[in-house]
């Protein structure tokens, strides 16, 4: 244990000194670091924590970069993502058509969020957008218990995934897993090119900033911001959907991915899509990592990386400062 | 009136609760370039976007050949054929230029492709150097132009310039000169605010004066330029 | 320009009334304000409405001091929260360890908040806007995560057990209701003083320049980072009292306190009552504690209905209400004088 | 009218914050639903000392300024004369605060955290516990592992916990008394995933990693289901022997799709466990009215009416002072009790003698067929002897 | 006296300042033209600390102020105006000159007196006359016409009495009008106040008018300097700038 360590996680340190136990390990993550096994599964491990925040942070830092609006709603999307494709799947038993509940659903509830809510306060503070994504949030986390009822509930890995982990290059990946990370690298390609070398992620990017501009050129910005909301809707939806299998269900669940969510677009920068797959990417290497070393201080580890990233880059590592 | 391109009646606008425009109305006709005057504040601006859709009326009526489009978007009424050039230029400031242009692009409304982007640099050279630059950190001077090219590239059938020689050098302005002349002798339609009056003046062929948010004299340009107790009052020339 | 700021400027007391008037009014509409709590016991014997008073005292001036950084100064913070939280903390911690009187823990937890905030701050107001709200944030979450893990210290996630003692002090014992009541009250008036003070000040406009466009005024020489850092200090101190207050009223300190819902919480209270409105905060935290309180007697998907209202202010009247109602009254008179 | 006003003299209000909305509204629900179960059959044989009870039961969504401000409310405006506090941990303190601002007799049915009653600086006479209590647990699931630990020659023990004061303390005791009865036993690693943690992978790997031969968790609810899915498909549930205190609870039990066999788990309410007639009517009967199985919060909570009811009986009154007094020591009868009773010690006002034991899961119904009961006798020394080392007497 | 002393400053490979040398003795009237992008604004920026110069000095009466920040090199006098306006758009005008003169009176700060202090009532006052923006004094900014914002905008950089004051195109946007009493306030402060005035302009007009002595910029260096003649004639300048309708006799 080196000074610095102690240093780190004082309270910690004074509470686990009554409990004989150390507050940070770094034994353990030198341990690992030097095991080639051990290495290769946690990285393994950062990388699939990464790839599923990275789907919701996705939309989340999406929606940012276009409207401006901090979509503080983005988690009862991807709640709501998890409860479509639960249904689904419990009522067509297939793990296919429950993806497609789950996207396709929340795309629609975002595209009507956008045109019926949203787009009646674009013209007012950022705080009003703000406060009717607050409003929304409490009102899906009621709908939800409304309709499914407040207790949690599981949907159940289908059988297909239900084998022995694949263990390459000498760490462990569950099959499940790969495909999440296939999905989620599929999305960051398509959105990433698409935004910024076809025109009509120009036309966006432009919309974000002068929406009043855009359509004096001819450009319907309504449907602009209405398509970003769906799929910035479906991203969530299909991270929840993609999620259900392996996570519980209930009202609120939302909240803490959102949460992360803001992290990652924030370590990354505000409406890059390339920084919130870097930022996803650092912060499941800080979990997994952080879980050998500082198993008390995980979280905490998250956002002092956060404050250290914004100090010595203040817009985030790939952010632009706006014009 | 017939064969007006654009009329414009009785418009009152406002900017929450004031009134900032009294029942303007003008037309202008296939191939005119009308001049808008008017000092400081008058109302031009809020004239242009008006037409626009930006700033949409509370009482009156445009209508584009005939077609009514107030009370549209702005993007259909840019889809129907208006292309408008605002007075703060409001280029995208995180894409390059070329992107800008790029954006702008779109057929006529008659299905028109007649600026390609060849032939913006063509007419903007000092442009095409700086294609892959950042639009927000032109200079001044070099936005304006970006503005004007980036309507163009919408092919419109009715141009609205909101004071586009301001803030560009002599010798650019003439060149904007020799463009919208040129324009004009394509048969182009124009609607130009301007405070430069030596560069208006040389350029349109009609002229409405608007002060206080009313329109108070139309005339041809030889007779607003006869007519010197308006050009006093209301322009200060 | 939004109608927002449009309608602020005729809101706005006409410079020619005199600085020096404005103030005796203020001193007056205080003075009267707080007679009138300050009775109120005399009236009646709800325990309940005075409770209701305290937590709005609490809340009030947590709300207002943030309103002077999201409202006059333009700096949205969404970890406001955590100096609400420390007021508490230290208050608590320092009653419970030290036994010393209130006001020294008062002030000494004042002083705790200068530090930390200047701290924190320095860091902070570098940042702009969306950043400064996310590193605000993690702040907060830090503080959060740094009371539940210290928990030999702070009680973890139980908070500070036992009761926090309130010996009395000068006759005044804050273990009696009706004394917490009236203290809260002073506590509430008095700040609310301060910070209106604050806002009217030459200071106040410095912040209103800085929050419309930083850039113009530091060629004004007005040194930007300072004037943030110290009205983010000044905020700071303000919700820390409004911590206290809370502290004194549940006899505890949780984590909850620090964490961000209360930020939140803060925020959505602005809102509600308006920002471009000294009182705004103020009303926003009546309606929402009103609003929290009756709902959650009647249902338990409160959710929805606080949803519905608060879609209705922001898509309704697209404002707080505070501000709505100013508006409403300047139009009311400008048509009047149109006449 | 006169008659309505001595139908409401006789009534008798009892108010009970609770949570009913975020994350565990569940247990909030499953709370009231029990209550609500016991005060009918206690109203309809009369009321508590002639009294009909009305419950005034109000959210407090979790936080503890929320329960305390509601706590206040109940009393104060809506004159409530008892009280049950169905908090979790905090708001459970912060509910003792105003019973020790407002003297009003209060039960905390909840909270598990030891120090709430065990500490004599905590203690006011008017203030109860029904919650099982966290050392108890500790102790009985300490002394069951232990004896599995010798027997299969388990070592080498992970333990996986959240990372709260509930969490914290309960692992620290359990592995203290699986120590003291396996002294050979060794934690190897520690993972402290957060309340509400979402995602459990970089856990389940790091313990992996450390191939523990066993692993001790006091995750609950959807945590433990979310760990247990993510934990499936490493397949880890073949690798070690299990021990999740908290699997045996129908909230997890039934939600769980693909329950691994074998997990070992503490009864939280299980109708077969005491195997009694009156435990799964008491059980049955629940299901019945809610269409779903009651929650170790549910039995708590009717146990906390039940002792109502008995004191006031014996009291003749439903005074709050004169139950507490009556309410130390009292032992009645319970479908809860691992004796048919249940006792509500006097010296530290908290609930002894509940049905407490330890079982292996499979994945349907009855999900853990056996359950090995714990013994009070061991747990009572046990318990006199932490209390020592604690400084609590 | 201003003097400025080998200033670079290149944005990526765009030399924007390079290497530029100019004195501008005290109490002078100078007018910087050149073409658009030719690096006038950014040879502003790089005097008043809007921007750090790669290398160079910005000597004011011998101090060196490059690379400071835009407040101490605003307290050492050297106030600017902007291309685009520059204002506060929720303060009244009466707001904004008051408040620019408590900044200017270092009572920026003061917290125990209310706004506006009692002494800065009668600089706001008279810049407001000057420029003829009473009239407007309780308007919102925001709600002032372009050509009234640019006013405001030159009335807050007045307003701070400097000793150098840099104008940025202070006309643009102004109708004919307007423009000459601009230009006329500019000429009379220089005149009555004895400070020094640059200006960037692209009206011609105005610039031989008013200017006894003109700079012009191009590519980032000094294309030339000398009297309105002297420019009017000179052949580089009529390629790069002026263009035929300008040039030579045509005034
Ligand atoms: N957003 C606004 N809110 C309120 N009033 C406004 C707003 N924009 C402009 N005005 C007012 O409307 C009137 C007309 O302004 P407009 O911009 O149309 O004038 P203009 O003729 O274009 O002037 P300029 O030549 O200065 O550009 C002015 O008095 C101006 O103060
Ligand atoms: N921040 C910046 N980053 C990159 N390039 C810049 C920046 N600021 C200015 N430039 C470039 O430097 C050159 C000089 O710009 P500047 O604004 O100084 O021109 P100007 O002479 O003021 O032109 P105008 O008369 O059109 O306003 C331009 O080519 C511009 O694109
Ligand atoms: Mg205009
Ligand atoms: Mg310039």
């Amino acid at each position: 244990m080196t000074v610095s360590a102690v240093s780190f996680d004082l309270p910690r340190c004074i509470r686990r000194a009554a409990n004989e136990s150390a507050p940070v390990d770094l034994d353990a993550l030198a341990g690992c670091l030097s095991s080639s096994a051990c290495l290769v599964t946690q990285t393994t491990s950062g990388l699939i924590i990464g790839m599923l925040l990275f789907l919701v942070a996705v939309g989340l830092t999406l929606i940012f970069g276009v409207l401006k609006v901090v979509n503080f709603s983005h988690g009862a999307f991807y709640m709501f993502g998890a409860y479509f494709a639960m249904t689904a799947y419990q009522l067509t038993g297939s793990f296919a058509l429950a993806m497609l509940a789950g996207a396709a659903g929340t795309a629609v509830l975002g595209l009507i969020f956008e045109r019926v809510f949203m787009s009646r306060v674009y013209g007012a503070d950022v705080l009003m957008q703000v406060l009717v994504c607050y409003a929304f949030v409490l009102i899906f986390d009621d709908v939800v218990r409304m309709i499914w009822g407040p207790e949690f509930k599981a949907m159940g890995m289908p059988a297909a995934f239900q084998v022995m982990p694949l263990f390459i290059a000498g760490g462990v990946v569950p099959p499940y897993y790969l495909l999440l990370i296939g999905v989620a690298l599929v999305a960051a390609i398509v959105l990433g090119l698409g935004l910024s070398r076809s025109r009509i992620g120009k036309v966006i990017r432009a919309a974000a900033h002068n929406p009043g501009m855009v359509s004096a050129l001819g450009i319907n910005t309504g449907l602009i911001y209405g398509g970003v909301f769906a799929l910035g809707g479906m991203l969530a939806g299909l991270a929840g959907a993609l999620a259900a299998p392996v996570r519980s269900l209930t009202p609120g669940m939302g909240f803490s991915v959102l949460i992360e969510s803001f992290i990652v677009t924030v370590i990354g920068g505000m409406g890059s899509i390339l920084g919130a797959l870097i930022g996803a990417l650092l912060l499941g290497l800080i979990r997994s990592f952080g879980s050998q070393g500082f198993p008390l201080f995980v979280e905490g580890l998250m956002y002092l990386f956060m404050v250290i990233v914004l100090v010595s880059k203040p817009t985030g590592l790939f952010g632009k400062e706006a014009a | 009136m017939s064969g007006a391109v654009i009329e414009v009646a009785d418009l009152d606008v406002y900017y929450g609760t004031s009134q900032i425009l009294f029942g303007v109305g003008l037309s202008v006709r296939q191939g005119e370039t009308m001049a808008l005057l008017g000092r400081n504040g008058a109302g031009k601006s809020t004239t242009m976007k008006a037409i626009m859709g930006l700033a949409p009326p509370r009482r009156g009526r445009v209508s584009l050949r005939g077609a009514v489009i107030s009370g549209l978007k702005p993007h259909a009424i840019a889809r129907a054929g208006l292309g408008f050039v605002p007075e703060d230029r409001q280029v995208f400031p995180e894409h390059t230029v070329e992107d800008n242009l790029v954006i702008g692009k779109k057929k006529g409304p008659e299905g028109q492709d007649e600026w390609p982007i060849k032939r913006i640099y063509e007419v903007f050279p000092l442009l095409e150097p700086l294609r892959q630059r950042i639009a927000g950190r032109l200079s001044g001077g070099e936005q304006q132009m970006l503005a004007i090219a980036r309507t163009l590239m919408g092919n419109p059938a009715l141009l609205l310039l909101d004071e586009p020689s301001e803030g560009l050098a002599p010798i650019i302005v003439q060149r904007i000169g020799e463009l919208l002349r040129q324009l004009r002798s394509l048969g182009s339609t124009v609607l130009i605010a301007e405070q430069n009056m030596h560069f208006c003046l040389g350029l349109a062929s009609h002229a409405t004066v608007i002060d206080k948010g009313q329109i108070v004299y139309a005339a041809g340009i030889d007779e607003l330029k006869a007519n010197e107790a308006i050009r006093r009052r209301y322009l200060a020339l | 320009m939004t109608e927002l700021e449009a309608g602020r400027a005729q809101t706005l007391v006409p410079v020619r009334s005199g600085p020096a008037l404005g103030r005796y009014r203020d001193l007056l509409i205080a003075l009267i304000a707080f007679a009138v709590l300050a009775s109120l016991p005399m009236f009646t014997g709800s325990k309940a409405l005075l409770d209701f008073v305290i937590r709005c005292s609490a809340y009030g001036l947590f709300a207002t001091s943030l309103n002077l950084l999201v409202g006059y100064t333009g700096l949205t913070s969404f970890g406001h929260g955590m100096f609400f939280g420390l007021g508490a903390y230290s208050y608590g911690l320092i009653m419970q360890k030290l036994n010393v009187p209130i006001p020294v823990a008062f002030i000494a937890t004042l002083a705790i908040t200068t530090v930390v905030a200047a701290i924190i701050g320095a860091i902070c107001v570098r940042l702009k806007e969306i950043y400064f709200a996310f590193v605000t944030l993690a702040f907060q979450m830090l503080i959060h995560s740094t009371i539940l893990s210290w928990a030999s210290f702070t009680g973890g996630d139980q908070g500070l057990r036992g009761g926090i003692p309130r010996p009395a002090f000068l006759g005044i014992d804050l273990a009696n209701h009706v004394h917490l009541y009236v203290t809260s009250c002073a506590l509430l008036i008095l700040g609310l003083l301060a910070m209106r003070q604050i806002a009217q000040s030459p200071f106040g406009y410095t912040l209103r320049m800085i929050r419309d466009n930083a850039a113009r005024a530091s060629f004004l020489g007005i040194d930007v980072w300072r004037a943030k850092l110290t009205v983010f200090v000044l905020a700071a101190l303000f919700a820390s009292m409004g911590g206290m207050v809370m502290a004194l009223f549940v006899s505890g300190a949780y984590p909850e306190f620090a964490y961000w819902t209360i930020s939140g919480e803060g925020i959505f209270i602005n809102m509600l009552g308006g920002v471009s409105t000294f009182l705004g905060p103020m009303v926003g935290t009546v309606l929402l504690l009103l609003l929290n309180d009756t709902v959650t007697r009647f249902t338990e998907y409160h959710g929805i209905v606080l949803g519905v209202v608060i879609l209705f202010f922001a898509l309704g009247l697209r404002k707080g209400l505070l501000d709505f109602v100013a508006e409403w009254v300047a139009h009311r008179r400008d048509a009047g004088e149109g006449r | 009218a006169p008659w309505v006003a001595r139908a409401q003299a006789k009534t008798i209000k009892i108010g009970m914050p609770t949570i009913l909305s975020g994350r565990v509204a569940q247990l909030g629900t499953s709370s009231r639903n029990a209550v609500m179960l016991e005060v009918e059959k206690v109203n309809a044989a009369g009321g508590l000392a002639g009294r009909q009870i009305e419950m005034v039961i109000r959210d407090s969504k979790g936080q503890p300024q929320e329960a305390a401000r509601v706590a206040r409310e109940l009393v104060n405006t809506d004159g409530c004369e008892l009280m049950i506090d169905a908090e979790a941990s905090s708001g459970a303190f912060a509910v003792h605060e105003v019973a020790r601002d407002l003297g009003v007799f209060c039960i905390h049915t909840n909270s598990e955290t030891s120090a709430l009653t065990a500490d004599p600086k905590q203690h006011i006479p008017n203030a109860f516990r029904t919650a099982r209590q966290g050392v108890h647990d500790s102790i009985v699931g300490g002394s069951y592992a232990a004896a599995i630990a010798k027997a299969k020659g388990l070592k080498k023990w992970a333990t996986c916990s959240p990372d709260y004061a509930y969490g914290r303390d309960t692992t620290g005791e359990f592995t203290l008394y699986l120590k003291r009865f396996a002294p050979d036993v060794e934690i190897i690693s520690e993972s402290w995933p957060k309340l509400f943690q979402p995602d459990y992978t970089e856990v389940v790997t790091k313990i992996l990693q450390a191939k523990p031969q066993a692993l001790y968790s006091c995750l609950w609810g959807g945590d433990l289901t979310s760990y247990i899915d993510q934990a499936n498909i490493y397949a880890m549930f073949g690798q070690m022997e299990v021990f999740a205190v908290n699997m045996a609870d129908y909230t997890a039990l039934t939600v769980v799709k693909n329950l691994p066999k074998g997990i070992h788990s503490g009864n939280r309410y299980i109708k077969t466990f005491p195997a009694t007639p009156e435990n799964a009517a008491w059980g049955d009967a629940y299901k019945a009215k809610y269409n779903e199985y009651p929650t170790n919060w549910s039995w708590e909570n009717a146990t906390a009416i039940m002792l109502m009811a008995e004191a006031a009986k014996k009291a003749n009154s439903a005074d709050g002072k004169k139950i507490a007094e009556v309410l130390k020591g009292l032992t009645i009868k319970c479908p809860f009790g691992a004796d048919g009773t249940v006792t509500m010690r006097g010296e530290d006002h908290t609930l002894v003698g509940y049905a407490i034991g330890w079982g292996t899961t499979i994945p349907q119904e009855p999900y853990v067929p056996e359950i090995k009961a714990g013994d009070w006798k061991t747990i009572f020394e046990l318990e006199a002897e932490w209390k020592k080392s604690k400084g609590y007497t | 006296m201003l003097e400025i002393r080998n200033l670079a400053k290149s944005f990526g490979g765009v030399k924007a300042t390079n290497d530029v040398s100019l004195d501008f003795p005290d109490g002078s009237l100078t007018a910087v033209i050149g073409p658009n992008g030719a690096g006038k604004s950014t040879f502003f920026n790089l005097i008043t600390g809007a921007l750090k110069p790669d290398s160079g000095q910005v000597l004011l009466d011998g101090v060196d102020l490059a690379g400071r920040s835009p407040p101490e090199i605003v307290r050492h006098g050297i106030g600017r105006a902007f291309q685009v306006a520059s204002i506060f758009k929720s303060l009244t005008v009466q707001e904004t000159m008051l408040a620019a003169v408590s900044a200017d009176q270092r009572t920026s700060a003061v917290l125990h007196k209310r706004f506006p202090l009692l002494e800065t009532r009668e600089r706001a006052e008279h810049v407001m006359e000057l420029l003829g923006l009473a009239g407007k004094r309780n308007r919102t900014a925001a709600t002032l016409s372009h050509g009234d914002q640019k006013l405001l905008d030159i009335a807050l950089a007045l307003v701070l009495e400097p000793k150098v004051l840099l104008l940025d195109e202070p006309t643009a946007g102004m109708g004919p009008e307007e423009r000459w009493r601009m230009i006329d306030k500019v000429r009379e402060l220089w005149e009555t106040q004895k400070i020094t005035v640059v200006f960037i302009e692209h009206d011609m007009d105005i610039v031989f008018k008013i200017a006894p002595k003109i700079v012009v910029l191009c590519y980032g260096r000094i294309l030339a300097t000398g009297t309105p003649d002297e420019i009017r004639n000179n052949s580089a300048v009529i390629d790069a700038y002026l263009g035929t309708e300008h040039a030579g006799a045509a005034a």
